[in-house]
């Protein structure tokens, strides 16, 4: 389905905020460089709906954005129609706000309250002059009616509508403009369930019957599944997987995917699979982890090769060490940072607060085994242990990360085609795939 | 960000507005027609010699940035220089006048948040009800009643038909019972429209924090409704009122114009109203920085009170 | 007393275009009403009017706007009498606006050079000599904003009348002089005079029992005691007298004072060689007495035994240094209109020089002599007001009071009319900016006696037992000015024709509840050598 | 005696346009320990009829009839004081919107150690102490620090979290959960129904959860209620009503689950919006939307009954109940769906087994 020369692409694409306002912040330079989206290749075909996944944070309503021309890329260039946005001046740049329009989440916030639904579908129109004066009621009146509203609805105002409703109005009136590429920016995450299945086939629908093209920005794999021929999957401003929904789905995927679509609840009360739980919140992307960003959270995280370890215990020591490390550079009493007094312990190992730390109460806090099944592993660990008992932190720590460091936490991955076959390339940017694709 | 951290950087950016606000003050007055000179000599034909003489007294020859920078050059190390009227030193002038206006704009403003603010929190509360109403109606004719009307109306049926206080302020030291007694007038008179604006704010902004969802969630949590009101609904709205609580010394300021005329109030709104009236240029000069020095001030008094009362602030970006 | 005098002379001069208030005479010029009516006749004033458009080539009705400043209501509503007068003809469309002071006064001194399509309506105050009322208004050099010429009227005739008048010594040549002139400006109608005012003081009955009104603004509270006026203020000995000042003190310095109120608060204090009585007759006061040698050279004899408040004793030397102490001052104008020298004979006499003849002479050679220090460097008079008047200077609180006590030291011995020392011991005057307080005040018994109320209060008062009030003739105008710079205005007979058009009667009745009196010509009758009682506008 | 039962709960709101039957003869019961799910559209007035739990449904709301019986003791009728005391302290409600539901002018700690506080749970340091335990226990970490945090200064996961911690501070035998996880990425949704399930054990405390989200519903719930235009129509043990819809809306709520794998092309999905809360349809207010909606439908109103028998529902029973025509008889071609389960291998984990699809679908007829 991707065509020679893709309707919108997007080329090493950066985009930095800086976190200093004031006058004070700037002359003590103490602004902080937020990497919203760092480095993303993406390419978006005619008639194509790439889907876009990630969690809040991500990144991926900034690309949204740069991809539509409403933000300035701090480096790399977006391409439409074989025109680099960057060298538009302001005509060309009005016009390609006309061909590329954006849906947004809360569809009654991105609704004037004062205005009308009429005036609020035909203001693009007048706007862009679009459509004569005295056509624009019955455009208006058309457009709603597509996104099916009855016409009469063009003389009230939002609050009167429904959240699925006030989400037609948005369509209708980003379509009133004929764009060629939407933006749909979580645009059924705040709806019912119901409302959200027919905003999504009225999505489809449109698409079937303008050829348009969706860039569908969303948290929910579910809802993206359904209507992306491809997804992207992001994290911390680079994408980290791509492919189409059966590549994702059915075949091997990225540790991250794998937790992202574990973590859709399962209408089936007796249903009874695994789930990956991620631990903690998308970390900051002031300060992003070094290597494969996702390498703290990550349940895959890949051992040491001079050890003999299982993924599940060394995640548990990877945690210990990440958390003895902030406790280090924080200064404070290390078992504020860590798992201390172990969380659920409820049986008799657990330790109250006062006593010293123990080996064992702590490996159950982060559900390593007593005892490692690789001895030189577990003579580090225990060394390490050894020392926080005693109350050098530092030495523990440097024990610790001099010990297990993993290849993720140092060489960032590059994406990696694993599967090439299909409709769609599959890549993932992920250790655990270079084998393999070495391999191909 | 701290407190501290915070109010030191509002302080620096108030540095820039206040050197705007003396530039554009100082270029104003002397860009409006008339000269101290004119004045002095009462606009009588004065031997030419004479008249240069004595604009060179006042360095009212020099190009205006010039005189800008020597009034700066002044005006740090507190030296405001004679007044060229009436011949008596500037600083002392308005250091004379200082306190009056002080003490009643202190008064006033006490008063009309005493007034407003319990006035706004029970209108809140008793949203509908006669004593919404009837404060809606209070506050009504106190925004509409003209401070000059208003302290005329008070002064004669108080000084004059009961007695109770002076016409004039009594011979007697600022800080003194005579002096409190009689300052109860135009403090009432000030303090009249700014509580009226203060009650209805107050109860606007208790209405919409209301109905916010934290309060729900108080009253779910089984807090006492006085607890509700008071500590958390209180805290959150109060921060438009502290917003306009703030700007009203700009608002004093003005009114203290009219109510120190009417109360023969020796304060710096008749100070200024004076100086301006005898184009005594280095007396208003003064007395504008000073006004811009307390509105920044009282602006930067703003932003730390909202800054301790709501976190957010200090926290955005 | 002459130091009262130089006071007037200089208000009148430097004069004093009055923002709020209204201050004026009751009616002493009554009597040309009746004559004019019949005089009349052959043109009336919208013929008048007509007669001046058809010369101009403009097209009725003229629009044009009349202004008055918003602090002053009763100038706004007879500004509006006449704005109505005007309309009623259809030769005009006049627009009526109020300025604030400020912005009001720029307009008024700027008429001429902005070719304003303005009239605008003022009062003005002079002294005791008919100069004050019409060098600043007339004369060529005066046109604004070097004096109040506003719509910068320039007549040679008229040049040459006041220049005469003011060189001229002899009383009755003078007198010819400015009837000649009023005559000449009531053809020329460069402006027109509506009202002289009044001088009028408001007191209560219980607290003061006879108040003498000084007719000219700024020495209202030399009649507490007055040995050159032969007036003083009974009251039990050591009694404090307070009254009222409408704004704060200035500068009490003779030779930067600016205004009426600096004026106002140290007549008591200062005394001058000679001085004008409430009559406006010439007394001695400093000096015993003195003779005109020749037409330039004035000798006089020094009072013996005089005392400064500050300890020196007043010698010639004393004179000269005053007069001297002029010289680069914003004063300049009041002495060295005419000041050459002064020869000092001995301790107690001295020859004043003139540069040259020099009408006003004796009500203007009266400004304050003031100490040897003060000519010196030594002493501040804005900080420290010194004389050897009645009163020395005693304490100022800004914007609050200004006080005045008792000089014991004062030369006056007594005799059959003024005890050897004043009754009241100590002169509080109380700043009370506001004519609605100033009445509250008096109301509450806080002030005695207040000077400026306004006329509807007065009249309002005046009907009440306790309170008394005291009335004088005054040397102020109200006028209108036109725009005589510009068409139709240039033409006198459109002049003329409003002229006659001006309800005068009406403003002095309605506007001004009877205080005051309706005028035709610039110099007001309190002056009655010089005053026209009538003319013939259209002779 | 149960925990909770609700006994013909009606609620009113009287807005500019008209009054809104918002709850409508709601009836059920709580079970101690137990989890119980309202489902339903926004809308059907499942929040409103959890508020009125607590008697706080403020103007321009009003409970017009019914009882809330608490223990026994009517909710409703309770002196003011002694409600006080119950909320927060026997009966909790975490509420939708964490953000908003926390005040933005004091920190999280504060406002945890004000509930205990006011129920005279702990106070001074104790207080803190027991807070910072708390907020580790809802599995924040760096539970110190975050005890000083501002609401603004927390990610929602963690808001939701902390209002949680609130929510448990007093160790209540009810927790009204209203849409907890709505707003929340997938990955913290996760996380908090772990955490809910932990607590539902560890605390033996009863829990409400409202939710329009029945993916959230099958994970943890025991009973589950649907409502309706602020009526039940259906309520089972959660089982059965995944594998045997008893009312249309529930099938349709069901059928337009996103599912990954399903392979549909169209979402299937209910016609029509919401009914319009000033005038309600007649009969079944479903059946303008109803697939299978009948003459009857339109004119009669059905009753909840026992999907079995037909007979009266009790609302203190735990039997399946729904209220269409269908299951009195009165529905003369009977609903036309049916649930298809797609058995996967058992030990297969989603997303990563090659087999791809799983679970339960449910298909339109």
């Amino acid at each position: 389905m991707t065509g020679d020369d893709p309707l919108l692409r997007a080329e090493g694409l950066e985009k930095r905020f800086t976190t200093s306002d004031g006058l004070l912040e700037r002359l003590l330079g103490r602004g902080e460089t937020i990497r919203a989206v760092d480095g993303v290749d993406l390419e978006i075909a005619e008639g194509e709906t790439l889907g876009l996944v990630g969690e809040s944070g991500c990144g991926k309503t900034t690309l949204g954005r740069l991809l539509v021309g409403l933000d300035e890329p701090s480096a790399g260039s977006v391409v439409y129609r074989g025109r680099d946005l960057a060298t538009l001046d302001r005509r060309e740049r009005r016009e390609l706000r006309t061909n590329v329009q954006y849906v947004f989440q809360n569809p009654l916030a991105s609704l004037n309250p004062q205005l009308p639904v009429g005036d609020i579908v035909g203001e693009p129109l007048a706007v862009h002059d679009i459509v004569p004066p005295d056509r624009r009621d019955d455009r208006i009146a058309d457009l709603l009616e597509t996104v099916g509203l009855e016409p009469s609805a063009a003389n009230r105002y939002p609050r009167e509508f429904s959240g699925g409703q006030c989400q037609r109005i948005a369509i209708a009136r980003a379509l009133a403009v004929e764009p060629e590429v939407l933006v749909c920016d979580e645009p059924v995450t705040a709806l019912d369930v119901s409302v959200q299945a027919r905003i999504l086939n009225l999505l489809s629908e449109l698409q079937a019957e303008f050829g348009l093209s969706y860039l569908f920005v969303s948290h929910d794999l579910s809802v993206v599944e359904h209507v992306a021929d491809r997804i992207a999957v992001m994290y911390l401003g680079r994408i980290v997987e791509r492919g189409s929904p059966t590549q994702l789905f059915e075949g091997d995927s990225h540790p991250y995917t794998e937790a992202l679509l574990s973590a859709i609840p399962e209408p089936d009360p007796c249903w009874e699979g695994d789930r990956i739980v991620l631990e903690g919140d998308v970390p900051s992307a002031i300060d992003p982890p070094s290597g494969c960003q996702f390498h703290t959270r990550c349940p895959k995280v890949i051992p040491p090769s001079a050890y003999d370890l299982e993924c599940e215990v060394f995640r548990g020591v990877m945690d210990l060490r990440l958390d003895l490390a902030d406790a280090v550079a924080d200064g404070g009493d290390p078992r504020e940072a860590l798992r201390w007094p172990p969380a659920g312990a409820t049986n008799a190992t657990a330790i109250d607060a006062d006593s010293t730390f123990t080996a064992g109460a702590i490996k159950d806090a982060y559900g390593i085994p007593r005892t490692l099944t690789d001895e030189d592993a577990e003579a580090a660990l225990t060394e390490a242990l050894e020392a926080l008992a005693a109350g050098d932190a530092e030495r523990a720590r440097s024990r610790l990360s001099r010990t297990f460091e993993s290849p993720c936490e140092t060489d960032r991955p590059d994406p990696q085609v694993v599967d090439d076959s299909g409709d769609a390339r599959h890549r993932i940017a992920c250790h655990r795939f270079y084998d393999r694709a070495t391999r191909e | 960000m701290s407190i501290i951290r915070y109010t030191l950087r509002r302080a620096l950016t108030a540095v820039p507005v206040l050197l705007g606000a003396t530039a554009i003050t100082f270029s104003f007055v002397y860009l409006t027609p008339g000269d101290p000179v004119d004045v002095l000599v009462g606009f009588d034909h004065v031997d030419p010699e004479t008249r240069a003489a004595l604009r060179a007294e006042y360095n009212l020859d020099r190009p205006l940035w010039q005189q800008y920078l020597l009034w700066l050059g002044d005006v740090v190390t507190f030296e405001f220089g004679e007044s060229p009227i009436t011949g008596r030193d500037v600083g002392e002038t308005v250091a004379s006048r200082l306190p009056h206006t002080v003490a009643l704009g202190v008064a006033s403003w006490t008063l009309s948040l005493a007034i407003g603010v319990p006035l706004g929190i029970l209108a809140a509360i008793k949203q509908g009800q006669p004593a919404d109403e009837a404060s809606r109606i209070a506050a009504l004719v106190g925004i509409a009643t003209p401070n000059f009307w208003l302290g005329l109306v008070l002064l004669f049926v108080f000084a004059v038909h009961l007695g109770w206080v002076r016409v004039t302020p009594p011979d007697a030291p600022l800080v003194s019972l005579e002096m409190a007694w009689f300052v109860i007038l135009p403090t009432v008179t000030l303090a009249t429209a700014l509580a009226a604006i203060v009650t209805r704010l107050m109860r606007s902004s208790m209405r919409r924090e209301l109905d916010r969802e934290y309060v729900r969630a108080a009253r779910a949590r089984g807090l006492r409704e006085r607890t509700v009101i008071l500590k958390h609904v209180l805290r959150n709205a109060s921060t438009a009122v502290v917003t306009v609580a703030g700007l009203q010394i700009a608002f004093l300021v003005d009114g203290a114009v009219v109510v120190e005329h009417v109360f023969s109030w020796p304060g710096m709104g008749q100070l200024l109203v004076e100086s301006i009236g005898r184009r005594d240029v280095s007396v208003v000069q003064a007395s504008v920085l000073l006004i811009a020095v307390a509105t920044v001030a009282a602006n930067l008094l703003v932003d730390v009170a909202y800054a301790i009362i709501d976190p957010r602030i200090r926290h955005d970006r | 007393m002459g130091c009262r005098k130089g006071f007037d002379e200089r208000v009148g001069r430097r004069t004093i275009l009055r923002g709020l208030g209204a201050v004026g005479t009751i009616g002493l010029s009554g009597c040309i009403t009746a004559e004019r009516d019949d005089r009349i006749s052959e043109s009336g004033p919208t013929e008048l009017i007509q007669r001046g458009f058809e010369a101009t080539g403009v097209d009725a009705p003229f629009e044009t706007t009349i202004y008055a400043n918003a602090e002053n209501g009763e100038r706004s509503r007879w500004a509006q009498l006449v704005q109505h007068e005007l309309n009623e003809t259809g030769l005009f469309d006049v627009d009526f606006e109020q300025l604030e002071w400020g912005s009001y006064e720029q307009l008024c001194l700027n008429m001429a050079d902005n070719a304003e399509n303005a009239l605008v309506t003022l009062d003005i105050s002079g002294g005791w000599d008919p100069h004050t009322y019409v060098n600043s208004l007339f004369h060529s050099d005066r046109r604004s904003p070097n004096g109040f010429n506003f719509n910068h009227y320039t007549d040679d005739r008229t040049d040459e009348l006041i220049d005469s008048g003011l060189a001229e010594s002899d009383p009755e040549r003078r007198a010819d002089i400015y009837r000649e002139l009023q005559e000449r400006l009531a053809r020329q109608v460069p402006i027109s005079i509506v009202r002289s005012g009044e001088e009028t003081a408001i007191y209560r009955c219980d607290a003061i029992d006879d108040w003498r009104q000084y007719p000219l603004p700024g020495s209202e509270y030399d009649a507490v005691y007055t040995p050159y006026g032969r007036e003083f203020l009974e009251s039990e000995d050591g009694a404090e007298l307070v009254v009222d000042l409408p704004a704060t003190v200035s500068n009490p310095d003779p030779v930067r004072m600016n205004d009426t109120t600096s004026n106002m608060a140290t007549t008591p204090i200062y005394e001058g060689l000679l001085a004008v009585d409430f009559e406006g007759a010439v007394r001695p006061s400093l000096a015993t007495d003195w003779e005109q040698l020749d037409p330039t050279t004035y000798r006089f004899e020094l009072r013996g035994d005089v005392a400064f408040h500050n300890g020196e004793t007043l010698t010639a030397d004393h004179v000269r240094a005053t007069f001297e102490r002029y010289a680069g001052t914003p004063r300049e104008t009041d002495v060295y209109d005419w000041y050459e020298d002064t020869v000092v004979i001995d301790e107690t006499e001295l020859e004043i020089h003139l540069e040259r003849e020099y009408g006003p002479f004796e009500v203007s050679v009266g400004v304050p002599i003031v100490p040897l220090a003060a000519s010196e460097g030594a002493l501040d008079l804005s900080e420290e007001p010194t004389g050897t008047g009645p009163y020395r200077f005693d304490e100022y609180a800004d914007g609050e009071y200004w006080r005045l006590r008792r000089f014991d030291g004062h030369w006056f011995d007594g005799d059959e009319s003024v005890p050897e020392r004043p009754p009241v011991e100590t002169i509080t005057m109380r700043i009370v900016p506001d004519p609605a307080s100033r009445r509250a005040a008096i109301e509450a018994g806080e002030l005695d006696l207040a000077t400026q109320i306004s006329a509807a209060d007065v009249t309002d008062l005046e009907t009440q037992s306790a309170y008394c009030v005291e009335r004088s003739a005054a040397g102020a105008i109200d006028f209108l000015v036109y725009p005589a710079y510009l068409e139709p205005f240039t033409n006198a007979d459109v002049r003329r024709g409003i002229d006659r058009l001006i309800p005068r009667e009406t403003i002095v009745e309605d506007v001004y509840a009877g205080v005051g009196a309706v005028a035709y010509t610039p110099i007001p009758p309190l002056l009655e050598e010089f005053a026209v009682d009538s003319l013939d506008p259209d002779r | 005696m149960a925990l909770l039962e609700v006994e013909n709960l009606t609620v009113q709101f009287y807005t500019e346009d008209g009054v809104v039957r918002a709850v409508d003869g709601l009836s059920y019961e709580i079970e101690a320990g137990e989890t119980f799910a309202i489902v339903g559209e926004s809308g059907a007035g499942k929040s409103v009829a959890s508020l009125s739990l607590l008697d706080l449904v403020g103007r321009p709301g009003e409970i017009v009839d019914g009882e809330v019986r608490f223990r026994g003791r009517n909710v409703l009728e309770l002196p003011r004081e002694e409600l006080r005391r119950l909320r927060g302290n026997d009966v909790a409600i975490v509420f939708q919107d964490s953000q908003a539901a926390l005040d933005p002018v004091y920190t999280v700690g504060e406002q945890i150690v004000e509930t205990m506080r006011a129920h005279e749970v702990a106070s001074g340091r104790e207080a803190r102490e027991r807070a910072i335990a708390l907020l580790e226990r809802v599995g924040i970490a760096d539970a110190q620090s975050r005890y000083s945090d501002y609401p603004h200064e927390l990610s929602g996961g963690i808001a939701q979290r902390v209002l949680v911690a609130v929510g448990l501070s007093c160790e209540p035998d009810l927790l009204i959960l209203d849409e907890p996880t709505t707003g929340l990425d997938v990955t913290i949704q996760a996380q908090l129904l772990e955490l809910l399930e932990e607590l539902a054990s560890s605390f033996e405390t009863a829990i409400q959860l409202v939710t329009h989200d029945l993916g959230v519903v099958a994970e943890c719930c025991d009973r589950v209620l649907v409502m309706y235009g602020g009526r039940a129509v259906e309520r089972a043990p959660v089982e059965e009503l995944f594998y045997d819809p008893a009312h249309p809306y529930t099938a349709g709520l069901l059928a337009s689950i996103p599912r990954i794998g399903a392979d549909r092309e169209r979402l299937p999905s209910l016609p029509g919006g919401p009914p319009n809360p000033i005038q309600p349809p007649t009969g079944c207010r479903f059946h303008p939307r109803c697939p299978y909606a009948e003459e009857v439908c339109a004119t009669s109103e059905p009753d909840l009954v026992e999907t079995e028998t037909g007979t009266a529902a009790d609302a203190t029973r735990q039997d399946h109940v729904a209220a269409c025509h269908e299951h009195t008889g009165d529905l003369e071609d009977g609903l036309g769906y049916a649930v298809r389960v797609v058995d996967d291998s058992p030990d297969a984990t989603r997303g990563t087994s090659p087999g791809g699809s799983s679970g339960r679908g449910h298909d339109d007829r």
